[in-house]
């Protein structure tokens, strides 16, 4: 298995979702995180000062997977969340060793 | 109110006062009516509660600065023109010019037969002037511009408002000569804006949110409780502060809205009850204001019994109401049309239903014709300052857009957030 | 208050009042009274704010509801019944029908020899019946199923709040007879709501984040002080306003209520710091509300030294009771028991201790047997009506949560969070 | 306001009050100033907001504990002693003991020639003495150890603000033998404490976070709006009320009050958006309160267009002023300094610019030396008000950082945050 | 070493812990989160409409261990948070190249 | 690639993001977490109860590196942020499989 983490722009939440139920993904969990690189940060103003704030929020995305199922989860969140701008964000993909249901304790593949 | 009690003022159930002191000015009406204006200028800041806490995060910001800019454009601009294009000597249409920038008001005489200054009715007033546009602004949450907002409430409080207030409450308007009865602002306030709200809900189309299917989740319910409690306190003052004077008749209007808010808290909870099976907090907030709504024109007509149903009514119509938009499709925000466009115009025909005798004398003369032709009247109100705030609003709306090269920001300031992108801000750092 | 007033109105240090007009309705009281309405009608948001920040954030829309479903059922029930169970024509125990559905209310005459309209006598003593039952809420926050409460309340309203309501402010009440003084509601409103807290925590027993262990954090203090703010605010129009007029005694009762809030806020924290070493915010609102809370009975009967004395012997006092339910295992979430029991039957008590004629002539009767006898006096009230209100509550919440299949939500619903649970709604998306 | 208004009662545009009562009680302007203690009172939770909604979230309890601390301090200390040193009978520069702990105050009797009771002159007067010092905290926020805090507020009240308010308030003080006119504090409440946040800013140091370079973000911007929302309202109360009766001056002052907090809004919004392009929500909320400071000394003395003049000129200045700290180096956390300093000092000065016969004939009194007379009468007060606030803050917190062992918390506690560090507590867990 | 990445029920967070301190686990990092997964979601009311937030609120734990210890730090998770009901959650296993003690600098296993 | 996870005290976010941009790693995501460890908890005082939280409020850093910089990265970081004090955090090192830049759909190192 594998665990794949996207860090997208919180507006495509919606469309990634979408993307993943159409490929019957069972389930993500989300973290509502901020993201520096090659992105602008924002300018907020207080009393008249301006100064730049690095950080601009994301989401990131953990979903885990058979690993034969990487590549077209990968490839469906990459298209659902790109809108073309700088900032659009990443997809890693990180190996795991094992997982576990903790309802009924399932093992493997089927815990997820 | 305002000119309408002075025609009333003879018939009414005015508590004696030997405090009548020279010049015609009473002391304790002074008082009353002046913590009566505090009352109504606190409702501005509870309004953008109210809304803030509807809208997302990333727009509470820009949602409290549209009611907190009429605070600032509102009192400049009532000083300047409004109040004399609604109290000055009118021609039935539009008042004159003899009180520009506050001239020939006084602390010390009173506006015609009244018994405050002319300076505290003035005053009295401004609040009115103030809170009626920044009702519209719920319409236009989270996608205006901000330049293109100062520019039109300030069109619309000129061009709508203060025509519209003077035909219903100076004693030469059109509909105050008609008969029409409008305690404190039933059409004047609350359907002049409801409608504007339609009107610039449809000039503006839908936020982009909407059509991405984003669920649009309330940031902070508790500060819509907040500013619905604080509203409710306000609304007192503005009601029973436009008895004018502290007589029987502002205690007919405090009973009545007090009467009035409750049940149209619990009538929007029963709806809610009926349609989902769950009574909602919000629902609660949005029942009393619409309860309180439904009773300001009919405040200080009505008896308590008759507050109890135009509030109970006015609760679970707009319950039933503010979901209209969902299937026309016209995207008002935050609900004005729902409850104060839809509020406004049934308690301004329900006052035409309940209006009673025991509450107040002067209705004697409103049913001279009979209940019936009180009724015609009424709805004759609705309709034409109806259609005039939709078309005039529709107008400035067309020319602010030309002016400021469109209503709406950008595609992307909305997709970040007004707070930051128009003003460099965000509401919480938690 | 109330009735009270009218038994040492002719005693009290009452301002000369040439404004007294014809039907003996004074113009300037009865504007002070409606201001003073108003002020108390804000105490229910406040109470609404101040519960609410200190309750988890999964519960905190469901604590605002509580107490705003009394400004919604509170104002209607009075209106119904309430109102005439209390000051309608009693024979000591219970008043008359007269006044059912608001019935014999007048907006320009008076109420007995008071020299305010009727209908504002309603008003203002409604305020107090829609508050008195939200306090209690504090004690069955974040556990409590949303109809059970509903109807609890109104039963609470009707069979607890009015009769003892009438017994120490109705001129024919029986407890008024006896001569216990309760200037503002020490018994009428604290202690009968803090002895009903403890019952209701008894009736519906812990939390299970208490059994679990889970920390139960406050989720938004400043809210909460806000609301002590708020409270502190309305206050004044709850005490002072019990004089019913602006006279002397309103005065002294001003005077008493702002020097009792003070030294309760500081005798809290005191308490802290010797107690933990830190003083808190919290304990600085939880320190004003006992204050506050201490005086109320109080208020128009000592100079402003008793007042200070009364305010810190409470700060103390309830910064110690809040303790308690710890080691007695009771689940009073908010500290309703803690804070308004114990210190509305210190306050009652300490009223009959420091009740001086040199704040009010009227004390010289009340002291005509002695000082001795007086603090027995209070102390009745406080046995009789704590009684009284224990049992009832206890039946009370019997009958309901036989009608509603127990008085707890599901444990899962509890655990959810009763916004979404019962409400479908979340106080934050932050 | 206070004494002044003595020496000005009879010139001035008083209604004529036929219910001028035996004791020379008016009971309307009793119910009046009543009421607009209530609304100073209001001003201090409200302060209590508008500030803490920008300090970060680690401080926000400590922050609105600031301001809390002093409706208990404030109070206890104004009755014990503040009081007659201000207002007791005075040599020029302070007053004679004959009121400490509330003695000789009375709920029926007038102090001097008002026509309120001396009771309620008092509290309206301890209302100012609770704020005031509270302003200051703004320049202390995120850093100072709360004992010290105790301490050094209680000095500053008896120190400085009693002293000054005697001195321009008393009508034996020898400013206000001078001719200074100050309506309702310009130089009293805000030039003494703004002048004293410049002093602590020096003397406690910047923040440790700034040297770090962290981004100091408002934790919570819309609390600071509902707090300037709520300041504004109370601040009527403050002016309006400062008339000492419900006359036409406190209409004046009134009108003044509400036209000169709508252009500080405005100005403020448009040198931002000079500045920087982008009008900003805490811009607006900061520029209503210069407005307001700005038009404070002046508002029962100009006309409508004076205080429209005052206000606008207060918000731009102020808006400019508030980033001098960053070039000069000292860290003045809330800009007290810019807003209530500078405003201050520049409403003094207007006042004499402005101040018309028109508004209150006493102001011809004033004049009579000529208008540059008049200006450098002003003047006068705020040069030796700044300079006696400078030294003697400076001097009370050397004294203070002695017997405390240093003005500011352990760096750790700065660093973790004051709430959780000194009070044990977290603002939020949401 | 591996990292063990728990989603539970909030609710459950206490007894987790307590069972982490009777291994004597030395540390644990918690973030909120929300997840998606079988589990139904809370349905919103707003104004008279509902619709259903897929996302519900979830902990996600991070606990690093030596590899040996791995099996009981999970099994001793899965006890602690189930309920038996839909929604427990998940657990996973993620291998770990390094871990650094800032601190003190220490690595490996002697960082934990 | 390996992910750098560090979980710092939030008062040396600044430090460490200066670290980085001087070795000019490109990026970054930053998550609000509280944890536990040997620092002792808070103590929270309640009505006159005082009780102790064991969570502290930590920032959890996400960097995703090509293996060949991932010892000088860790190195930045612990030196920038350390205090020497208890609580100064953890970092681990994660192996990372793929990358993607979601805008261009760059894989590998290039992603990042
Ligand atoms: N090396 C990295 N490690 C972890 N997260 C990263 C890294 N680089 C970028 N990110 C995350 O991806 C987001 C988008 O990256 P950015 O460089 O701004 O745009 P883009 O991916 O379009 O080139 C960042 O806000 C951050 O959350
Ligand atoms: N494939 C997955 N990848 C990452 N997280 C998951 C995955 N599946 C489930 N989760 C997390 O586990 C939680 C519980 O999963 P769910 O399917 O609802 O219940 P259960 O685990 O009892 O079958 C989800 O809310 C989500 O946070
Ligand atoms: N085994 C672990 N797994 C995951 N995170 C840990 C672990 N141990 C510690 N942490 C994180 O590191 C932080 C600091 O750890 P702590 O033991 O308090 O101090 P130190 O690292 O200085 O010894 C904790 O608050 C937690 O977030």
């Amino acid at each position: 298995m594998v665990k794949i983490e996207a860090m997208i722009r919180p507006q495509r939440l919606e469309e990634v979702e979408a993307a993943l139920r159409e490929l019957s993904v069972g389930g993500m969990t989300v973290t509502e995180v901020r993201g520096m690189g090659q992105q602008r940060g924002v300018t907020h103003t207080y009393r008249g000062s301006t100064y730049t704030v690095n950080l601009v929020p994301k989401l990131k995305l953990e979903i885990v997977v058979p690993e034969e199922r990487a590549e077209e989860v990968v490839d469906a969140i990459v298209q659902a969340a790109r809108t073309g701008e700088v900032g659009d964000g990443k997809v890693f993909v990180i190996p795991v060793d094992a997982a576990v249901r903790i309802r009924t304790g399932e093992r493997g593949p089927a815990a997820l | 109110m305002a000119a309408f009690r002075f025609g009333l003022a003879l018939a009414g159930l005015t508590l004696c006062s030997p405090a009548l002191a020279q010049g015609g000015i009473d002391k304790a009406d002074t008082a009353w009516i002046a913590v009566s204006t505090i009352l109504v200028l606190l409702m501005t800041p509870a309004l953008a509660l109210f809304y803030a806490g509807m809208v997302r995060r990333q727009n509470v910001l820009s949602t409290m600065l549209h009611s907190f800019m009429l605070m600032g454009i509102g009192s400049i601009v009532w000083l300047g023109l409004g109040f004399t294009l609604a109290f000055g000597k009118s021609n039935g249409w539009l008042g004159g010019f003899e009180h520009v920038l506050g001239q020939n008001l006084s602390g010390s005489a009173p506006y015609g037969s009244q018994t405050i200054p002319s300076l505290l009715f003035f005053l009295f007033q401004m609040m009115f002037a103030v809170i009626t546009p920044a009702l519209i602004s719920g319409a236009v949450a989270e996608r205006m511009k901000f330049g293109a907002y100062v520019v039109f409430v300030t069109l619309w409080l000129l061009l709508v408002y203060s025509p519209v207030a003077g035909w219903v409450w100076n004693s030469d308007g059109w509909l105050f000569k008609l008969g029409t009865l409008d305690f404190a602002g039933g059409t004047v306030v609350h359907l002049a804006s409801g409608v504007a709200a339609l009107a610039a809900s449809v000039a503006l189309g839908r936020r982009r949110a909407l059509s991405h299917g984003e669920p649009i989740l309330p940031n902070n319910l508790t500060m819509t409780l907040l500013g619905a409690g604080l509203l409710w306190i306000g609304w007192i003052g503005f009601n029973a502060g436009s008895a004018l004077a502290i007589d029987g008749i502002s205690m007919v209007a405090f009973t009545a809205t007090q009467i009035g808010a409750a049940p149209g808290m619990l009538g929007w909870l029963v709806c809610e009850k009926v349609r989902t099976g769950k009574p909602t907090a919000l629902g609660a907030a949005s029942g009393l204001v619409a309860g309180l709504v439904g009773v300001t024109p009919a405040a200080g007509f009505v008896t308590a019994s008759g507050g109890l149903a135009i509030g109970f009514l006015a609760g679970v119509a707009c319950c039933i109401a503010v979901t209209w938009k969902n299937r026309l499709g016209y995207d008002d925000a935050l609900d004005v049309v729902g409850v104060h466009g839809v509020g406004g115009a049934l308690g301004a025909v329900l006052t035409g239903v309940f209006a009673s005798p025991l509450a107040n004398p002067a209705v004697n003369d409103a049913l001279a014709k009979g209940r019936a032709s009180l009724i015609l009247t009424q709805a004759i109100g609705v309709v034409t300052v109806g259609v005039y705030s939709f078309l005039l609003t529709l107008g400035i709306l067309k020319v602010v857009g030309a002016l400021a090269g469109g209503l709406r920001a950008e595609a992307e300031a909305e997709d970040t957030g007004l707070d930051l992108a128009l003003h460099g801000e965000s509401g919480y750092n938690l």
